[in-house]
């Protein structure tokens, strides 16, 4: 169980406390702050970002990256509004554009594992030819006479509560996301490949079907988050989505992963995830403008990785003191990708 | 010791880079002269320039993002530090309209080394990865932005016209803008190459340990490396008030993908250590004349960023193709590994 | 900062000589909200200024809030905080006529009042909307203004926003509609091409479309980002004056190419007054004034008594021309 | 043998890290013309030393002394000013960059203006590797370039210094016979020439063959110094050790069994070609040769790591398809990696984590993984290899080297193969770590495990092997029995100066 618990125990806990600390602030700033709609809005209103960021924590893990994901959203959300708006049953389009965002994953897999592209490259290609084609499906058009049934998969909350349906999908597969990471041979399987790809070929596990596996994963939660936006704006349009990307990718690096791969939980991207909306909601609720926010996020993301380094520095220095003549230098290793 | 390395053949991949940017070069041209052979509006004097105008400022931040590529860096806050040092140089003409424009320009490439430091500051020193790093300063420079800028705007019609001339005056078809683009890369370029320091970027990236075993002050080249990023991407932001005129601050958002995919596109590895300045630039130069291309032979507007995606995927595929079937050409040239 | 306090400080001249003796029947002590389609757009600070300025005028509180990039979803967070802070109406620039309306509808159902002003949302997600101008009038008078400068003969392109602005996308469906009619007979539509409200992508898309139609004789720009870069581009190219460039564009953004000769005219509403406007409206909505429904009628302040058309919308008034003759008594 | 002042001395250094004390007071002099061989087992703290005197890292106390001077390096330009020359174990290159540039980087020929005179720094490289006898093109990229052909490059870098001081951390590791032999005649050369030398190796023969005085450092701290001819291989290895040892080889074993590995034509272009050999179960069966003959390919291509272009592979009678590692694996087959760090570890994962990597699917409870049996696992094998660790939960890069093979075998060993490919099963392990491995693998073999091994080592071959199959330019071109065999014939065979089994044939 210790074992299991190890990689919790460090920033994991530092921003859950952040989250514990935005959520006292928020209701001692704003008496509208801790009420029940509220925070259901709030959280609604993170519902892609926080799914895609299930996956891309996945996909980061194992040492790659996916930029495409806001993209195949859009692209799966035009799909969706172009076969409804040709009459095919909402059921069957959504099954649609879940099959289009694996497929816009299993290309970004194939260029990756295949190919042996590096992911960054790959997917800022994708990342244009996604919206491209986004825009390609729908042009100037906009769907928006989706079903009342449909929409409301988005749009409504589990009965008479304030919490929002897509929320409820996120938790599910949040759960199964912390148990594939962190308690399958998948998930350690993962980690292996992502701080060392070499050394989890030489151990037989299968390097480039996990990574493609990843990527049509991604993909595929790209599909459904397009569902998701679809069903709770009632719109399918080309931009859908469009800089969703960032939020995402800060998500999952202030929740503690490395972007080198290898380090990290979901739990801490949760806690990320949840950090960013509760100080955009807060912060709007007392009239700061968003460009406080905008900074405030950007600095979180910074901090999350020099706190750390600088505790460690600090740490050896008291360290080094306690020993005669003290003195410090060793080279950092933290810039070698 | 002859029999393993005598018929190691030379400079097969010196030839390789030689062939990159031939290519490239020839891809530009079939372009350019197929699209002018269906409109010959495309290479006409008025089209040359538009489409030299369009690329001189991304072009410009291709030689700042090489640099920091070079050195297996990344530096997604370009785009930001130009919002910032484009409005305020709109700013500085409003209250100073008898400003010099050298001295502009300057305090452009000051400004912007200044949060380049930053930047590098935060990779050398701080041991953040400079991914996390720069996605931190893009957030944080922008909301800076915001929060400056608010609601304002610079217009045309309150700058000088002899700096808005760098844009619009030149030499024959080619603005002066242009030329001080083309001025920068060839003298970076020459820099680069000829110059020890400009070495020391290559060494870097290619292998990090043997930079700092070989006495290399990693931390200070890094450092330096960002610094030039932003100095240079400072200067782009003058650039850009003087090519647009207008300014507001949302300027620049979203180029630092454009420019990296120009990068890549232009033959310089995300993975460090290769590529050149003059190849990011005809990497650039390739996709704005797709993109003008497309425009001339009337495609409609919602595909060009498909193309845009496309043609980057191509790029590196190709790379990666030449690539292996030089290392094949050599492994059968040679005895064994 | 120097520019901002410049365009509130004209606001406030031209109200200052027609300060309302009452503000008619309107509460005081109300909170008014303003949701541009995005914060940090100086057309939206213009007509938000002036609507806050209103609000201080029949004794409420205004403010502006707003996310710093145009996208249908960023406005909802927005709609949700204001909801949660019981403000009394929020007046919206919707970014999407759709998508926002079960959201606006939940802060109705919780007494909010929703006016949208500069771009609608469908009906049933608001109580009245403040139209520049009628949507036919503008699209229809764009075409009658370039076919008279162009002698009714030609190839003609659009140079739009996004394109699924919802406004942009009315107009050019009314611009379309009056092409048909026979005296267009010689007219031409070859393309609508997209600048996306970005002054670069503009400017570029510009470039294109003389590249791409070289007989092209004229073009309509619909929003004052794409005309002000279309207009730049031409006045350093050697189109300027071959090809008729208009559309709505704002008097100090425009001035430059009105006085060289780039651009013979456009037109545009005054922001600073749709933002009144909708003030006004908001107000006279909270107070039971008005209830929305069609032939009613409120005091507006300066802008005198306005009445509630079919559907719930105010309009403005007639577009204003500018041209050379007149662009120096606009400071907006 | 020298007297006066050394050209570099260490005074009282010590150094730790975190908590952990890796040099403590140490004093050592170099002397001009002497070369000084540097013994000890892994984690002695030669390395620590080496990054000291190279300026790599500062000491936490005591100082040293160049030319009677007190002095600290702060980093390695200023080492390499002073006269310092280091040639590391691992080839410290920048593939990007030409031949030229790796070896003059930071201090290249100016032309005006400061600018690089690349004209004049290949001729520079090229008179160098003229003085070598290497045939390489200084213009030429480094990338592509072999490990035996980096290690040259490496040590023209060196030499170009004209250093005053040498220092070689194990570097006739990855060279072969002719190689070390050229290596040992400039070093020679430079010793007339009065350049002190610091020389490391694991290889004491070359040692006693090359030095003219040692110290052996253990624990951090130095346990004796002196001229070389006051001691004997065994007493140096006792010093190492602090222990006396068992002897380094096990006894020789029964007769073969069934067998286990059949490879017929094996062949992959340009890296091997025409492999055929059969193993046994019970047997140890050395792939001896020079590095860069195709051994660890070979290895590579039977576990599937590395595509084969040709030929077939059986275990126990079934055919194992290539390319296809976990295939292999499921047939019995495990491979221990040549390079531990970069190929058999994930260094930052802990010793559980590595330990179970290759099990994983073994160790589930329904779908998820089982803590458990992850521990179970690997605490029985840590105590079977004698693993030596804190806690189970440590990152493996806390422990030493040949604690991390041990990591390595028992990831290996969990899969219960009855094949083991081993590759350099003792490369850059200390002497006591290696016997224990030594006795290890032969009691699988007498477990019936089929033992394929490549090792560089020709003692270790010698005293491991059942038999020998020794291979040239990619080809298996001798096979003899491990009694049979010597030192001197394996080699005979590996350089090709018999010349009497067929010509090495061009395999493109």
């Amino acid at each position: 169980m210790a074992e299991m618990l190890a990689p919790l125990r460090r920033w994991e806990v530092v921003i859950w406390l952040l989250v514990l600390l935005a959520l006292f602030l928020g209701s001692f700033l704003s008496p509208a702050f801790l009420t029940a709609d509220n925070l259901g809005n709030l959280a609604a209103n993170l519902s892609e970002i926080a799914l895609m960021a299930l996956t891309s924590t996945m996909v980061i893990v194992a040492g790659e990256i996916d930029l495409s994901v806001a993209s195949a959203l859009g692209m799966c959300s035009c799909l969706l509004g172009l076969l409804w708006s040709l009459h095919v049953p909402i059921a069957l389009a959504m099954l649609a554009a879940l099959i289009a965002g694996a497929l816009a994953g299993a290309f970004n897999g194939v260029l990756v594992t295949w190919l042996g592209l590096p992911s960054l490259a790959v997917t800022i290609g994708t990342l244009a030819l996604y919206r491209g084609l986004a825009f390609g499906l729908l042009g100037d058009k906009a769907v928006a006479d989706f079903p009342t049934f449909f929409t409301n998969l988005g749009f409504g909350t589990v009965m008479g509560t304030a919490l929002p349906n897509p929320m409820v999908l996120f938790f599910l597969l949040a759960v199964l996301t912390i148990l594939v990471l962190h308690a399958t041979p998948f998930g350690r399987a993962l980690y292996a490949i992502g701080a060392n790809p070499v050394a989890a070929t030489f151990a037989g596990l299968p390097v480039l079907r996990h990574k493609f596996l990843l990527f049509v994963l991604s993909g595929a939660m790209s599909g459904l988050a397009g569902i998701v936006y679809t069903a709770r704006f009632s719109s399918a349009r080309g931009d859908n989505a469009e800089g969703f990307v960032l939020p995402v990718v800060a998500a999952v690096l202030l929740g503690g992963i490395s972007i080198f791969g290898g380090k990290g939980s979901v739990i801490g991207v949760i806690a990320a995830v949840f950090l960013i909306g509760i100080l955009q909601n807060a912060l709007a609720l007392i009239d700061v403008s968003n460009d406080i926010l905008t900074i405030v996020t950007g600095s979180l993301l910074i901090a999350s990785v020099l706190g750390p380094n600088l505790a460690a520095a600090v740490e050896s220095r008291l360290e080094r003191r306690a020993l005669p003549g003290g003195r410090r230098r060793q080279p950092r290793r933290e810039n070698e990708a | 010791m002859s029999a393993a390395v005598a018929a190691e053949r030379t400079g097969l991949f010196q030839a390789l880079a030689r062939v990159r940017e031939v290519g490239l070069f020839a891809v530009l041209a079939a372009l350019a002269l197929a699209t002018a052979a269906i409109n010959p509006r495309f290479l006409g004097a008025q089209g040359v320039k538009d489409i030299l105008e369009d690329v001189a400022v991304t072009a410009l931040l291709c030689v700042g993002e090489t640099i920091v590529l070079l050195m297996r860096q990344v530096d997604l806050s370009i785009s930001s530090i130009l919002g910032l040092t484009a409005y305020a140089t709109g700013a500085l003409f409003i209250a100073h309209p008898a400003m010099p424009i050298p001295l502009v320009m300057a305090i452009g490439a000051v400004g912007g080394a200044a949060l380049g430091a930053l930047n590098g500051g935060l990779v050398a020193w701080g041991g953040v990865p400079s991914l996390v790093a720069t996605l931190g300063t893009l957030y944080v420079f922008r909301g800076a932005d915001f929060a400056w800028v608010k609601g304002a705007q610079i217009n045309a019609t309150s700058l000088p016209g002899h700096f808005l001339g760098l844009a619009t005056a030149g030499v024959g078809p080619v603005p002066f803008l242009a030329l001080i683009v083309v001025g920068l890369i060839a003298l970076s370029g020459y820099a680069l190459r000829h110059y020890p320091a400009g070495r020391e970027y290559f060494a870097l990236g290619s292998n990090e340990e043997a930079a700092r075993l070989a006495g290399i002050d990693v931390r200070r080249r890094l450092l330096l490396g960002f610094i030039c990023c932003g100095a240079i991407a400072g200067f782009a932001g003058v650039l850009f008030t003087a090519r647009f005129g207008t300014v507001d601050a949302t300027a620049g958002t979203g180029l630092e993908l454009h420019v990296i995919a120009a990068c890549v596109v232009g033959g310089v590895a995300i993975t460090g250590g290769v590529g050149s300045v003059e190849g990011a630039a005809i990497g650039a130069l390739l996709l704005a004349t797709i993109s003008n291309a497309l425009v001339s032979l009337r495609v409609p507007a919602f595909w060009e960023q498909t193309i845009e995606g496309a043609m980057l995927l191509a790029a590196i595929s190709l790379d990666l193709v030449i690539a292996r079937h030089t290392l094949a050409l050599m492994r059968s040239g040679r005895r064994h590994g | 900062m120097k520019r901002r306090a410049l365009m509130i400080g004209a606001a406030g001249a031209m109200l200052a000589g027609t300060l309302p003796a009452e503000a008619a029947g309107i509460k005081p002590g109300l909170t008014i909200a303003f949701l541009p389609k995005q914060v940090n757009n100086p057309y939206f600070t213009t007509a938000d200024d002036a609507g806050i300025a209103a609000c201080k005028e029949f004794g409420a509180s205004g403010k502006e809030v707003g996310p710093s990039s145009a996208g249908a979803s960023t406005q909802v967070s927005y709609i949700n905080t204001l909801v949660a802070q019981r403000v009394r109406a929020i007046c919206i620039s919707a970014n999407d006529r759709n998508a926002l309306v079960p959201y606006l509808k939940r802060a109705m159902a919780q007494g909010i009042k929703v006016v949208s002003y500069d771009s609608d949302v469908a009906p049933a997600g608001r109580q009245l909307f403040c139209s520049q101008a009628d949507n036919e009038t503008i699209g229809r008078d764009e075409v009658k203004l370039l076919g008279k400068m162009i002698d009714y003969s030609g190839q003609i392109a659009i140079l739009s926003a996004t394109p699924n602005a919802t406004n942009q996308n009315t107009w050019i469906g009314f611009m379309k509609d009056e092409l048909k009619k026979p005296e267009y007979a010689k007219m031409e539509l070859v393309k609508v091409a997209y600048g996306n409200d970005d002054d670069q992508k503009s400017f570029t898309e510009m470039q294109g479309l003389m590249q791409a139609f070289p007989h092209l004789r004229g073009v309509i720009s619909p929003t004052t980002v794409g005309v002000s870069a279309a207009a730049r581009y031409l006045s350093s190219s050697p189109y300027k004056g071959k090809v008729t460039l208009t559309g709505l564009g704002t008097p100090n953004q425009m001035r430059a190419y009105i006085k060289d000769g780039t651009v013979q005219a456009f037109a545009l509403w005054n922001p600073g007054d749709l933002g009144y406007l909708a003030a006004y409206a908001a107000g006279s909505l909270c107070s039971g004034v008005i209830t929305g429904k069609e032939g009613e009628s409120f005091a507006c302040g300066k802008l005198g008594q306005r009445s509630i058309g079919a559907d719930g919308v105010v309009i403005l008034g007639p577009l204003t021309v500018f041209d050379k003759s007149n662009i120096d008594q606009f400071h907006f | 043998m020298t007297d006066g002042t050394p050209i570099l001395a260490t005074v009282g250094v010590s150094k730790s890290f975190g908590g952990a004390v890796a040099l403590r007071d140490v004093s050592l002099a170099l002397h001009g013309g002497e070369a000084h061989a540097l013994l000890g087992e892994n984690g002695a703290g030669k390395s620590t030393l080496v990054r000291i005197l190279a300026g790599v890292i500062e000491p936490d106390s005591g100082h040293i002394l160049l030319n009677g001077r007190k002095q600290i390096f702060r980093n390695p330009a200023e080492a390499r000013d002073a006269g310092v020359a280091v040639i590391y174990q691992e080839p410290t290159l920048f593939p990007d960059l030409s031949i030229a540039e790796n070896v003059l980087i930071g201090r290249q020929p100016r032309r005006s203006w400061g600018r690089i005179d690349h004209r004049r720094s290949t001729a520079m490289v090229a008179a160098l590797f003229a003085g070598l006898g290497v045939a390489l093109d200084p213009a030429r990229l480094v990338r592509g370039l072999s490990i035996a052909g980096q290690q040259l490059v490496e040590i023209a870098k060196a030499l170009s210094y004209e250093a005053r001081v040498l220092i070689m951390d194990e570097p006739t590791a990855a060279l072969t016979g002719e190689e070390t032999a050229r290596l040992f005649a400039v070093v020679r050369r430079l010793l007339n020439q009065g350049v002190a030398i610091l020389f490391i190796t694991h290889r004491l023969e070359e040692a006693f063959a090359e030095c003219q005085r040692l110290t052996v450092l253990r624990d951090g701290a130095l346990v004796d110094s002196g001229p070389i001819a006051g001691y004997t291989p065994s007493q140096v290895v006792r010093l190492m050790v602090g222990r006396v040892l068992e002897t380094l080889y096990p006894p020789r074993r029964g007769e073969r069994g069934a067998p286990a590995l059949t490879v017929r034509g094996l062949s992959a272009a340009g890296v091997y070609a025409g492999i055929d050999f059969d193993l046994h179960q019970g047997e140890i069966v050395a792939l001896a040769g020079l590095v860069g003959a195709g051994r660890s390919e070979v290895l590579r291509g039977i576990f599937g790591i590395d595509q084969r272009e040709g030929g077939t592979v059986h275990a126990f009678g079934r055919e194992i398809p290539p390319g296809d590692p976990r295939a292999a694996m499921r047939m019995g087959l495990a491979l221990v990696p040549e390079d531990r760090r970069q190929q058999g570890l994930v260094l930052d994962l802990s010793i559980i984590r590595n330990a179970t990597l290759a099990v994983l699917r073994q160790l589930r409870r329904g779908p998820f993984s089982s803590p458990a049996k992850e521990r179970a696992i690997t605490a029985e094998w840590a105590s079977r290899l004698k693993l030596k660790f804190r806690r189970l939960s440590d990152a493996v890069a806390t422990l030493s080297g040949g604690n991390q093979q041990k990591v390595v075998l028992s990831k290996w060993l969990a899969t219960a193969p009855r094949i083991l490919l081993i590759d350099e099963p003792t490369r850059g392990i200390d002497v006591g770590a290696k016997a224990e491995l030594h006795h290890l693998i032969a009691g699988l073999a007498r477990q019936e495990l089929a033992v394929l091994m490549v090792s560089s080592e020709l003692p270790e071959v010698l005293g491991m092997a059942d038999r020998i199959l020794v291979m040239r330019e990619g080809r298996i071109v001798g096979e003899m029995g491990g009694a049979l065999a010597s030192e001197e014939s394996v080699m005979a065979l590996a350089t090709g100066q018999e010349g009497a089994l067929g010509p090495a044939r061009d395999p493109a």
